[in-house]
């Protein structure tokens, strides 16, 4: 470990303990009675074990996002997409308030939504429910459970949720920082995923495996594949830094089924490759595909073409996970039975295409060199400004937009760059803004995008950038201008 | 935060309000509707009611167009109106759009609650963008000639 | 035109008395008025039209197939297709009494529909409607509408529809027997289509352009590419020599991408050659793509991932017009809704995977060079059969089992020929029959089905084949045994 | 056509009814009952109600099992029973599965329509066969045994 330090024991003991007290139900949770507990889970619902096996047999498996305010509605709806949505694994998805901290608000959610009758928030207040509930949850299901969020300081709701049986937990210092925050300095939060990271470690070290997961997506929208690999690398390696031995780097489908499948074959090879290179050597790396994060179209009938898509990419990418969307995702938090819909049409497509594969080209040869390069600047540029130190460099990249994400609300993100899609829909960079991709590289987006511009008659400008975040919700992949649409019966409506 | 000149329609604040972070809308509404030709306060994600009419107060603003997309959206606005009479604002424009409930929830049942809460105009996330820009213009216009 | 003879003029003529005074709605048929009125059909609503210029713009049109008993419900069908369902070109499906020329079990359909206020029909009985109620449906839409059917003699559903203003014509002498009938004589069927086409050639030389399109996926179930290849061409040989210059031919999708790809790239260049070679040179041909034909999940999600894979494989495949099905499609005829689902959900994915294209690789020149070879052994052993006449070939080929069409229901097929999936889910010939396939393609064949029965521990056999019929309806492609599929967490469920 | 032999549990006859051509189904239900141990008469696709009982009479059947697939299940079958018992063959156990009707109809409808015309069983396409092989053994067995 040549680049990062592992946080000492006594600090993270004595940090625990402000941790534990931020909120009432901190109290309950008992590290050496959690840690037991977690010992007694069966195999079948170990989140690292399963990851493994689909790795070791070349399986795709299936997760949804879910989560309601009140236990037994939670319980239930994990239940159904277990057995009517075939799950291989399930999520615990985190509300909002929580998610920034927000335990008072979260309570009011909670009991507006006793109130209601129905689930006003949108997600599972795990810390306000507590250890106990959390375990009602894991312990009323057959399949291995994560906790997903967007938490910057996620410190207390990793304490309760591992105590309460979770035996996965998303998230990191950037990926849960920059796409989901705004006034969170990033020291701030890669301090506090050091602390989640090295309570798994802890967890490890006393022989239980938790499974960490960085989240791939970042914005979602139009991000290009060396910016989420760079970010999910440097999370990897903070993990692993702090003990975590299961990790689960992840990529949002852009689109593009070329780009989706070298993208999913380098962030394999780029994350095994620096986290040797670090001297990292007994983890087990999976990764994670997120079918698209950006737009949906409303029409539901779309929407399962969109998610079908994304399981075609999924397959093709050779990924042991696919997050799966609902046709309800336009709109809002899917129903139950959404949500299991979303998942059968991918199990049907997982199972259509499991003997299928992409054949090797030119094409995906060439994305794949384009995308290792690309990253490695960027790691470079990293690498450099932290003077031989990982998250020092980190902090920096952000500051001076060397690690720049697009369309991010977070105030420590530059924001400079500008992502487009090229002639053929893979996603480009129009401004790199400070990204030290280097001129060889910028020249070959430029070109591409250009090649693209000719063909709308247009210039590469930022219209081009509004009409591709709207293209899939509107039935394309890339945003033509209205009258230059190549399909011309079909676009006429 | 932009600003097209003298031949603006309107002084608009824009903003996400409570604890939600979808920041590609907004972006994309700031980039329109300075386009269109209003004086646009972006104010980003994560906004208070208090930042907004904060905001508002300062530019001494016509409208408040409020995002939510992440469900929150009715506790979040509750009050909204409330707080703007209070703070000396009662008649500023108020918008809201956006995924405003939880769960695919008919319009009309969104746009009524949303209403009752004392906002002036209700959208749901598909909305024609060149069509609020024309509601808006005319509300504005309303407001400033006294005709609301 | 070397193997193949036009029917004269007169005895064309001649036939038609007969035909015509069949059934009642004959007489309305007036050659010269419905060729006046053709012409003044605007462009827009040509069929041919729209398929060359699908052709190009490398353009995939998206057509459903639909037809009710009684003429408002149909129209409104249509058009509620055209406009919820974006349909680029509409259908109408003629039941299947109409098919096998019961038109007093056609009226009587019609007359229970009306009692029941609801169609009891599998199809739009056209011939009993007659020319005046066809031009009613034709006149309603906006876009191009075909006569889709399966019907040995359809020589008076021609005569009523082509006067009734439908622009195109399925079906063909082989493929509207052999999968469509019983104890129709292969003889007869050529014989009666030699008439269809004759009247299409009839307008043609009267400046009428009727698109002809034979049925390509024959019985839909595990067909291999070289056999409905071979019978397409052979129907795109008969129409041609009747004077037919605007023709599709069609393939129903295998399941395999490469498989599918290769097959129509394959159909599209030997289709030309033997077109060529025979003489024609002034014909447009296109191809159409059916999305899966064989038997579909019950589930509705299931079914969109199904539709959603042979939109994928029609885009990729550069077909220039693709068959949909609805999410409805394991139950029953669709109601407009789910009809328009299926096709919008195609849309969604024409359109992202417009820019996109399947790379070269040598699995896809592989299978395409295999598919030549087959294909022209086939058609050699049919040349050879025909002593220089094609006809006379097709007859004798299918007498002997030169030609043979997996499961189809004709006494008049030799029924011998067993298909079967290999372990990559190609579709291959398990048993050849009688087809003239030579050793070293069929040694191919069994080595690739071995590869699987090794995989999966079990003999090649006839239980392949059954498990292989019901695989995609069970939610896969292959038919493994229970034991031994290669999912492990998602196939426990 | 296939037999056997002596350890049948029965002797059925097979075939798709009106002017149904799908072939698939009924070459499988052909396979199936055969190795299950039943004495199977097939008669294809597109065969006449005469048809059924013609083959039934001559080979002392059990159960007539009817396809249908294309959507006229409800014009084809009607009269099957009356024909039946015209012809002398009043008990005869008579089947009936696959896409009945036209249209995605709730099974309990269908089911009801065709048992009021005289059909001991409907099934459904996606029906289990080896349950339907268990009961065609028991309804044979009672029928046999003059249970029924
Ligand atoms: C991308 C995305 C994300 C990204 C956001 C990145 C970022 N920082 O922006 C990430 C992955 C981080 C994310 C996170 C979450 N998301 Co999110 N997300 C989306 C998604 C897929 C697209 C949003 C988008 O960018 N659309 C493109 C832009 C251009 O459209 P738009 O946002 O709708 O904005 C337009 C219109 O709404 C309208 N509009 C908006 N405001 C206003 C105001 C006025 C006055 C007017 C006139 C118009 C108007 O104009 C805008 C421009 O055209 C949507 C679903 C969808 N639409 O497909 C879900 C969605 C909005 N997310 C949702 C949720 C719940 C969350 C999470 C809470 C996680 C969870 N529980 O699943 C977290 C949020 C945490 C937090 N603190 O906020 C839900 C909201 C559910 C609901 N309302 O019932 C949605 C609908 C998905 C779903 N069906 O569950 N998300
Ligand atoms: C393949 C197919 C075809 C092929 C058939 C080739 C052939 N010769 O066999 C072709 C393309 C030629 C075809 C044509 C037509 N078809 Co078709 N076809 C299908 C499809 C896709 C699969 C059928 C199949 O082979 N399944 C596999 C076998 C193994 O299953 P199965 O047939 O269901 O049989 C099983 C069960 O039903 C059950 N079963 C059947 N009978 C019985 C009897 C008893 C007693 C029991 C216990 C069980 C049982 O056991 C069988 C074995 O497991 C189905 C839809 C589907 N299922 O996905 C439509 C379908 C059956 N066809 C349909 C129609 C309407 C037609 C046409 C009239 C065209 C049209 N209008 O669309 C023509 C028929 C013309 C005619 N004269 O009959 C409709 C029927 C609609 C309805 N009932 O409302 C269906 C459901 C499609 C749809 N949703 O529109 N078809």
């Amino acid at each position: 470990m040549k680049g990062l330090e592992r946080i000492q024991k006594e600090a993270f003991l004595q940090e625990r303990e402000t941790v534990l007290t931020s909120w009432p139900t901190g109290k309950d949770v008992d590290l050496k009675e959690a840690i037991a507990y977690q010992k007694q889970i069966p195999e079948s619902k170990r989140f690292s074990l399963a990851m493994e096996e689909a790795k070791r047999t070349k399986t795709l498996l299936t997760q949804p996002r879910a989560g309601v305010a009140l236990p037994e509605e939670h319980i239930r709806l994990l239940k159904y997409l277990e057995v009517e949505g075939e799950a291989d694994l399930l999520p615990t998805t985190i509300d909002a308030y929580t998610r920034q901290n927000r335990y008072t608000e979260a309570q009011e959610g909670i009991e507006k939504s006793q109130a209601a009758g129905k689930s006003l928030l949108n997600g599972f207040p795990a810390v306000n429910h507590g250890v106990k509930v959390c375990r009602q949850v894991t312990e009323a299901v057959a399949r291995p459970v994560q906790v997903r969020h967007g938490t910057p300081d996620a410190r207390l709701l990793a304490e309760i949720t591992l105590a309460g049986g979770f035996t996965s937990f998303e998230g990191g210092g950037i990926s849960y920082n920059i796409p989901y925050a705004k006034k969170v300095p990033l020291e701030q939060s890669i301090k506090y995923w050091k602390y989640v990271d090295a309570l798994v470690g802890y967890y490890e070290e006393e022989g239980v495996r938790i499974n960490r997961e960085p989240f791939g997506p970042l914005t979602g929208t139009l991000v290009p594949p060396c910016i989420s690999h760079a970010v999910g690398i440097l999370e990897g390696l903070f993990a692993l830094a702090q003990g975590v031995k299961s990790i689960t780097l992840g990529y949002g489908q852009g689109g593009n089924l070329i780009q989706d499948v070298a993208a999913v074959r380098t962030l394999r090879q780029l994350a095994e490759e620096y986290f040797t290179s670090e001297g990292f050597t007994d983890y087990h790396l999976t990764i994670v595909f997120h079918q698209w994060m950006g737009g949906f179209p409303e029409d539901e009938a779309k929407a399962f073409a969109v998610i079908g898509w994304g399981t075609v990419a999924a397959v093709f990418s050779g990924a042991e996970k696919v997050i799966v969307k609902s046709p309800h995702e336009a709109f809002g938090i899917p129903t139950k039975e959404a949500n299991a819909e979303g998942l059968r049409a991918t199990r049907q497509l997982i199972h259509m295409l499991t003997d299928q594969s992409m054949p090797e080209s030119s094409e995906l040869t060439r994305e794949s060199d384009l995308i290792r390069e690309e990253v490695k600047a960027i790691l470079d540029g990293v690498w450099k400004l932290g003077e031989g130190n990982w998250e020092t460099g980190t902090i920096r990249a952000f500051q001076s937009g060397v690690l720049d994400v697009p369309f991010a609300p977070s105030l420590f993100n530059l924001g400079k760059i500008l992502p487009a899609r090229d002639n053929d829909g893979f996603i480009r960079i129009l401004q790199p803004g400070n990204v030290p991709l280097g001129n060889k590289i910028l020249a070959y987006h430029r070109e591409r995008l250009e090649e693209r511009a000719k063909v709308e008659g247009r210039p590469v400008n930022f219209q081009m950038v509004t009409d591709d975040i709207y293209a899939i919700s509107k039935g394309h992949l890339v945003g033509r201008p209205r009258s230059s649409s190549s399909i011309k019966i079909g676009s006429q409506r | 935060m932009s600003n097209n000149g003298n031949t603006s329609k309107g002084k608009i604040v824009l903003g996400v309000i409570g604890y939600d972070c979808h920041s590609v809308g907004n972006k994309i509404l700031e980039v329109f509707f300075t386009e269109k030709g209003f004086q646009v306060t972006n104010l980003g994600v994560m906004v208070s009611q208090d930042e907004f009419i904060d905001a508002a107060i300062e530019t001494a603003a016509d409208a408040i167009l409020v995002s939510s997309l992440y469900g929150h959206g009715l506790i979040d606005c509750q009050g909204f109106r409330d707080r703007c009479v209070e703070r000396g604002m009662e008649d500023i424009i108020l918008y809201v759009g956006g995924n405003l409930v939880v769960g695919k929830t008919p319009f009309s049942e969104v746009e009524e609650k949303f209403k009752q809460m004392g906002f002036d105009r209700v959208f749901p996330p598909d909305v024609d963008l060149e069509e609020v820009a024309r509601l808006l213009e005319q509300d504005i216009h309303a407001r400033r000639t006294g005709k609301h």
